[in-house]
């Protein structure tokens, strides 16, 4: 059990980045690679997070009710993810905008077709 | 008093302005990018002496350093600024009559942003701080690349945001290892406690921030977008792209490598990809026929190079590298941006439609040739004395591996110098083609806002080059900085 | 043959991260604290201990994104700006295919819905940011409320759409307001977003110096820049 | 409790699963927002209730948004996969 409990979260956000990788690697719709790097930002998102948690710890924020006695986790993992969620959706926007302008041109997604240039 | 807070947060502030400024007068918007970096340009001089001297540690929210953000303004940083806010300038003055079409007061918003993401990048002492200016500079080139919005100019621009969208997803990995192994992001911290960690998962963190970091920096099998991305853009934002953006994820890689984990962890990997990047570079650049897509590949064969010359690892050697990002960066702009009007004017980047220009782009194509001898590295440009402090820096190390690694430099070279040729000979000695068909778009020299950047890059490498005594006086400090983990630890934490 | 190769890639990524596992040292477990001496220890445990004293905001982490690390949301704030701009310089070059696109006006019911519900979610969004020092919340969470009530009127009120020139200037400000902020810090006590304002009590509003004031910023910058975002997007004219 | 987040995690990850197999990108886009709101949930058992609130309203209301404006303006079906 507490194996589960020390990497459990670490194993799900590995998990979810390798899925984002894998359908970035393999897919050719570019929508469908935007969703992979999509949840490539979120496993990256959870992984860090983890990394700040303390086990039995609080959220980081001081309240009138109580907060004596028990330890904080770490809030800098915690910044670390709001920046990184901002800068995670900017990308995701700015693909977008791509996909929709590369349909404008050739009327198709797929990357397998697009191929104006050599890779 | 300036401080080196102003490098960054002045032109921040300008490219809010731009915005508000178009509302009034879209013609203004465009000469903001060049003042912003004439502002830097003067900073950064004005600095540079007194961080000589000692590097200026700067904090921020008033807290001392390994707690909060601190800039580490040494040597290096400074100097690389003041590069970027030069070559920025003149790449700015050029796109003030170069760039005509489309959405001009972005364009000029995205491209001081990228320059102000690269400057962040050289000057900060934070890891993650890092990644958010290089994140700024490459979520910028994304749609600078696109700007033109045709086929080939979208397509290469989302080819690159998808692989730098992979790479800082890695770079963001790597720093969360980072933080849970050492629970600090200053890098001086991290570098004071290196030791305390087991080589294995240092080895892991390292390998993460260098794979991501490194596909900006367009080192071998991570370089992909990049012939594609400099060919499509416009010309002012490959001459950026390769002069600066390269530069700056090099950049990253080397003060990642050899501030945080020692100059000693280099292994024969480094110089082993420097050079095949250098060979596979140079001799795709060698089949080319269209010319901005031959200039990116020459970039790749040059950014080989200055890892081949970080890999050496020695003072002599890291100074031979900076020579040669301050000779790239010049050069590679010049050749860019006089060869951006040639294209306008014939209507194609193939190299054949080229031929015979230089009977009318005299100028233009006088300092292309300038360029292209300067990067092939013949003696009165700035580019023979880089390569030379690179070569001999490698035979210095009196190893028959550097030997034999030299012999393989110089063979690149050679290939540089036959396409460079072939270029220079059609443009200045053939006869133009018969179907050189004006499109309109006038005839005869580039316009007087084109030539005077043009020239002054021209300018500046052959002074540096009958002079090399004006840079290389200020390298050693400079490849201290980076080299000197010890000193470096000592600046930042006061230990 | 490319998916080969990427199954050979995922799994070396795989090995990689698993091998980085193995061992305790990956995570707040580890007992960092201890291999160094007090002035070393990791800065999560030195902000708990300390924040609330030097900034007077009770949530940490809007002190540690604020004033500790407050030029990488500015850094933050410019790559938002930049995905703004750079995404309506993409969607607006070349030729505009624009014909015929004009949707039917949504339903009486939608439409009035929607413009009763816009106000109270940007009441909503503007609540976030201002007690952003005090409960979860700050100018990121605040920004994205405002802008899903921009979500909804693209969806909900179709023809009637924000004024993107009002947008676009409210963005622009509150950027060069945050900068302006950091450098008066740097004017006053010489270094760049110092806390120059009283810190003033504990669990007051009106604490904290200038978190809830470059909150307040960031929420209308994200808040427009996001808007607009959407609106570039959904296609509407400008 | 960590038999509770055992489970969401696997939610998680099958909507992740089934985001990359979905050939309809429409339901490609509402698995990721589910994976997006069980992450947001994760966040906040592990004491991390800012960035909950920003992975709630960002992660899984706005990029779902986009998302849905920018499949709208393109194709909803993803092409055959015919071998490579």
């Amino acid at each position: 059990m507490s194996f589960l409990s020390d990497y459990i979260h670490y194993i799900g956000s590995f998990a979810l980045v390798l899925i984002g990788l894998y359908v970035v690697l393999v897919k050719s719709n570019l929508i469908k690679v935007i969703i992979g790097i999509n949840l490539i930002d979120t496993g990256v998102n959870l992984f860090l997070v983890s990394v700040g948690y303390l086990h039995m710890g609080t959220a980081p924020i001081f309240s009138q009710a109580d907060g004596a006695g028990k330890e904080m986790v770490d809030p800098v993992p915690q910044a670390l993810v709001l920046t990184a969620i901002v800068i995670g959706v900017s990308v995701v926007a700015l693909a977008l905008s791509m996909a929709i302008r590369l349909y404008q041109h050739y009327g198709t997604l797929d990357l397998r077709k697009i191929t104006e240039l050599k890779w | 008093m300036v401080s080196p807070i102003l490098l960054i947060a002045v032109p921040l502030a300008l490219a809010f302005i731009i915005p508000l400024l178009g509302l009034i007068s879209q013609k203004l918007t465009r000469y903001v990018p060049a003042a912003a970096m004439a502002f830097n340009f003067v900073v950064a001089l004005l600095l540079l002496p007194q961080v000589l001297q000692e590097p200026w540690v700067v904090q921020t929210a008033g807290f001392p350093p390994p707690f909060s953000i601190h800039l580490v303004a040494g040597p290096l940083g400074v100097g690389l600024s003041l590069l970027i806010a030069l070559v920025g300038l003149v790449v700015a003055i050029y796109a003030i009559g170069y760039v005509r079409e489309g959405d001009v007061a972005r364009y000029h918003t995205l491209y001081l942003l990228l320059l102000t993401g690269a400057t962040g990048m050289v000057l900060t002492g934070d890891l993650f701080n890092l990644f958010v200016f290089f994140e700024i500079l490459c979520i910028s080139s994304y749609p600078l690349v696109g700007y033109r919005g045709d086929r080939a100019g979208i397509e290469s621009s989302a080819k690159y945001l998808i692989q730098g969208a992979i790479g800082s997803s890695l770079v963001l990995l790597g720093i969360g290892f980072v933080y849970g192994l050492f629970g600090t992001l200053s890098m001086a911290d991290i570098a004071s406690s290196i030791d305390s960690v087991s080589p294995m998962k240092v080895f892991i963190s390292m390998a993460f921030l260098i794979t991501g970091f490194g596909v900006e920096a367009a080192v071998l099998p991570l370089n992909a977008w990049l012939p594609d991305a400099h060919s499509s853009a416009p010309s002012s934002i490959s001459a950026i792209l390769s002069g600066i953006a390269i530069k700056a994820g090099v950049y990253a890689v080397a003060r990642v490598v050899f501030t945080i984990y020692g100059a000693d962890t280099i292994p024969l990997l480094v110089l082993v990809v420097g050079i095949l990047t250098l060979l596979v570079g140079e001799i795709s650049a060698f089949s080319q026929n269209n010319i901005k897509r031959l200039l990116a590949y020459s970039s790749i064969g040059q950014i080989g190079l200055i890892v081949f010359a970080l890999g050496i690892a020695s003072a002599s050697g890291v100074q031979g590298a900076l020579f040669l990002v301050v000779s790239h960066a010049l050069a590679k702009g010049l050749l860019f941006l006089s060869v951006g009007y040639m294209i306008y004017r014939t209507g194609s980047m193939e190299i054949s439609s080229l031929y015979g220009i230089a009977r009318r782009m005299p100028v233009s194509s006088l300092c292309f040739t300038i360029g292209a001898f300067s990067l092939v590295g013949l003696p009165p440009f700035i580019g023979f004395p880089a390569k030379f402090t690179v070569i001999r820096a490698a035979l210095e190390r009196a190893d028959p591996v550097f030997t034999a690694l030299v012999g393989i430099v110089l063979l690149g070279t050679v290939v540089e110098g036959a396409y460079f040729f072939r270029i220079v000979q059609g443009l200045h000695f053939r006869p133009p083609p018969e179907s050189a068909a004006p499109a309109g778009a006038g005839q005869g020299e580039a316009p007087i806002s084109a030539l005077v950047p043009i020239c002054l890059l021209a300018a500046l490498i052959v002074a540096v080059g009958v002079y090399p005594s004006v840079l290389t006086d200020y390298l050693g400090p400079a490849a201290r900085d980076l080299l000197d983990k010890a000193a470096y630890i000592h600046h930042v934490l006061g230990v | 043959m490319r998916k080969a190769l990427s199954l050979a890639v995922l799994l070396v990524l795989a090995l990689g991260l698993a091998s980085a596992l193995r061992g305790p040292s990956v995570g707040a477990e580890a007992k960092r604290g201890e291999l160094f001496d007090e002035q070393k220890v990791n800065f999560g445990r030195r902000y708990n201990s300390r924040a609330r004293e030097e900034t007077g905001a009770s949530n940490v982490v809007a002190s540690v994104v604020v004033t500790y690390r407050g030029l990488d949301t500015l850094g933050e704030v410019a790559v938002l700006f930049i995905a703004a701009t750079g995404l309506a310089a993409l969607l607006h070059t070349g030729k505009q295919r624009r014909s015929g696109e004009e949707a039917e006006p949504s339903s009486l019911i939608v439409f009035t819905g929607c413009r009763f519900v816009f106000p109270l979610i940007l009441l909503l969004g503007a609540y976030v940011f201002v007690h952003g020092h005090l409960t979860p919340g700050g100018g990121f969470q605040g920004g994205a409320v405002v802008a899903s009530g921009f979500l909804l009127i693209y969806l909900g009120c179709r023809g009637r759409q924000p004024d993107r020139q009002r947008l676009n200037a409210v963005e622009s400000l509150s950027g060069v307001a945050f900068v302006v902020i950091g450098l008066v810090g740097l004017a006053v006590g010489g270094s760049f977003l110092l806390n120059f304002l009283p810190e003033g009590s504990k669990y007051a509003l009106l604490s904290a110096g200038i978190i809830p004031v470059i909150y307040v910023f960031i929420g209308l910058k994200v808040g427009s820049e996001l808007g607009g975002i959407l609106g570039d997007l959904s296609g509407a004219r400008r | 409790m960590i038999i509770f987040q055992t489970f969401l995690l696997a939610v998680m990850l099958a909507a992740a699963i089934s985001a990359a197999v979905f050939r309809d990108l429409m339901n490609a886009v509402i698995a990721c927002a589910l994976v997006s709101l069980m992450a947001s949930i994760m966040f906040y058992f592990l004491q991390a209730p800012d960035v909950a609130m920003a992975e709630a309203s960002i992660g899984a209301g706005l990029t779902t948004g986009i998302f849905i404006f920018a499949i709208r303006r393109t194709v909803r079906q993803e092409e055959d996969e015919e071998g490579s």
